[in-house]
């Protein structure tokens, strides 16, 4: 089944992040198929690329990084990035600043959307 | 169809409202902060109780371990992620955010 | 932004169930509405808890500083956004009648028609 | 001291704590989504003039006029933020997020 | 960071309401307490509502992949944080009881002594 | 009075950085004097230069750094920046980078300390 994945909310603030990503792992190794992760309001700093978690913790905009690496989709609001003072040059690898239309896009062409907030 | 609740209940009415939006024979499933809801023995112990009657109710074991709550209310499914994704396989899903 | 003339047609749900102002989450979700309307997907808005404060009339944002959008809502017939869902309930929990509301074309529903509504759609952004 | 409440009475158990924890003669300001609580001829319109008789409640001007708020309960101050000042001035704050 | 011998000791409540792991404010508030305690400043945290959880006993935050932070409880009496205030009706609320908290000393209280200890307070933080 | 302001959420997200900078202005006109502005939690964000909002809505990182330009003195939680993304390259003129210790300093010189945040 093809699920699409949209994340509302920052890193680290809320659990949020953690749980989208917790179920995308597990969704991709079930052997879903997913449409993208699509990271909408404050979920666009969980791409801020400049981010140095202390190094016993989780690097969250790295898992994602890596995660787009492994060839899933991760596209990031441009309206809400600029917002929050993410752009082109403090986005992280794998991931693409782009349109709401690609929300759109990604919800019509996947069989399930979920989305993780706060 | 398939409601998510991530808060507690005990701070926030999602659970409760999810509880007055959803239908019989919808599922629930506390994650997050809403796991403190699956809690044997709280003061929302009898309303889990009555939604029980009409609705699967699960919570994420993950969350439920991190939080360290091990006894649950009665038939409230303890699950894990894979069982979450099989949840949204088949349900559309209503987050309560 | 790109339409697609062939773009498959969904029923999508837009849950309004935050309050306007204390967060940006009833504005960003609208934005999201205005651009799933150009995909000529079938829309549809529904008011619970404290989202219907978003519908209520006479709100001035000016002493706070932060851009209203309650204007939005009277532009939304020019998207063809003309499904919009008020839960009953909430308002009267909240002391609200009808008449505190924006005049655009709301229709008004009690939980167990709410049900059914939610029910026939395939997707539920929540905002 | 000054209790000061910034969510909705509706959807968060602020106000709800707030008042348990709050000795007689405290004020309480709602602000933010709190100031939804004061509108009148709400369902929780009986326990803000039960609070009315043991503290002063201040709403914020500026977050009521933002949410179209005209008619609140009676016995609610409608203060600016020069008042909001004041109180500050004058309390030790307390704040509910 | 640096100690001023001088510097004025406040009375400092720590009011601590928010589950843990779902949000970063109890974590985060345990950092400002540590920090707080090597300006030698006078400490009490108290735990109410669903801050009482950071206080639960077994918990295990490996599945979540998020680093717990329990083990700092045990370590504020090296820090000389020795007023840990638990609200009883907050327990009893969520169905739990004295034994099923973390082994540290802490102190019971009543909604009434709770009130009595916050007015004493100089400056209180919310996490 | 001497009044210390702690910011613990983001920009747009929630009314609270907006609550945090109008009622600061109001103290400084009724004569008060503000020990400080302490960003921490989600509140570093405040303080993310890149920031771009739409040009008709207020650019809240530009409205602090005004603030501090005018002899407000603004501290950024190291710790919490690097968590979220924002460092020296990153943050608004005018405010500070610093640790936690400047929060308790400010508490204690402060005749009050009032909160804002989600």
């Amino acid at each position: 089944m093809k699920i699409a994945i949209l994340v509302l909310d920052g890193p680290y603030n809320h659990e949020a992040s953690d749980t989208a990503y917790n179920f995308t792992k597990a969704a991709i190794e079930k052997g879903h198929e997913i449409e993208g992760v699509f990271f909408y309001n404050d979920g666009v700093i969980n791409a801020a690329k400049l981010m140095e978690p202390p190094s016993d913790d989780r690097n969250i905009a790295k898992r994602w990084s890596e995660l787009g690496g492994s060839g899933v989709k991760l596209t990031v609001c441009i309206a809400a990035a600029k917002r929050r003072g993410i752009n082109d040059d403090v986005v992280i690898d794998n991931a693409k600043i782009a349109g709401l239309g690609q929300l759109v896009e990604m919800a019509v062409a996947a069989d399930r959307l979920i989305t993780f907030g706060d | 169809m398939l409601h998510t609740v991530n808060k507690s209940p005990f701070s926030h009415n999602n659970l409760e409202s999810c509880l007055s939006f959803a239908k019989e024979k919808d599922a629930i499933l506390l994650y997050e902060d809403g796991v403190l809801g699956a809690q044997a023995g709280s003061k929302l112990e009898s309303i889990i109780k009555e939604a029980l009657k009409k609705h699967t109710i699960c919570a994420l074991k993950e969350d439920l371990n991190a939080r360290g709550i091990s006894k649950t209310v009665g038939g409230i499914k303890v699950i894990g992620y894979p069982e979450f994704v099989d949840l949204v396989v088949e349900h559309k899903v209503v987050p309560w955010l | 932004m790109e339409e697609d003339e062939d773009m498959i047609q969904k029923k999508m749900m837009f849950v309004m169930r935050k309050a306007p102002h204390g967060s940006i989450y009833p504005y960003e979700g609208l934005e999201v509405v205005l651009i799933t309307a150009a995909y000529d997907q079938d829309i549809s808005m529904l008011f619970i808890d404290d989202g219907v404060y978003s519908l209520k009339n006479e709100q001035n944002t000016e002493g706070i500083g932060i851009k209203g959008f309650m204007k939005t809502y009277f532009a939304l017939e020019d998207y063809e956004v003309e499904k919009l869902y008020v839960d009953n309930q909430s308002l009267k929990d909240r002391g609200l009648s009808k008449k505190d509301l924006i005049d655009v074309n709301l229709q008004y529903f009690n939980r167990d028609e709410i049900k059914k509504l939610m029910d026939e759609q395939e997707i539920l952004f929540p905002f």
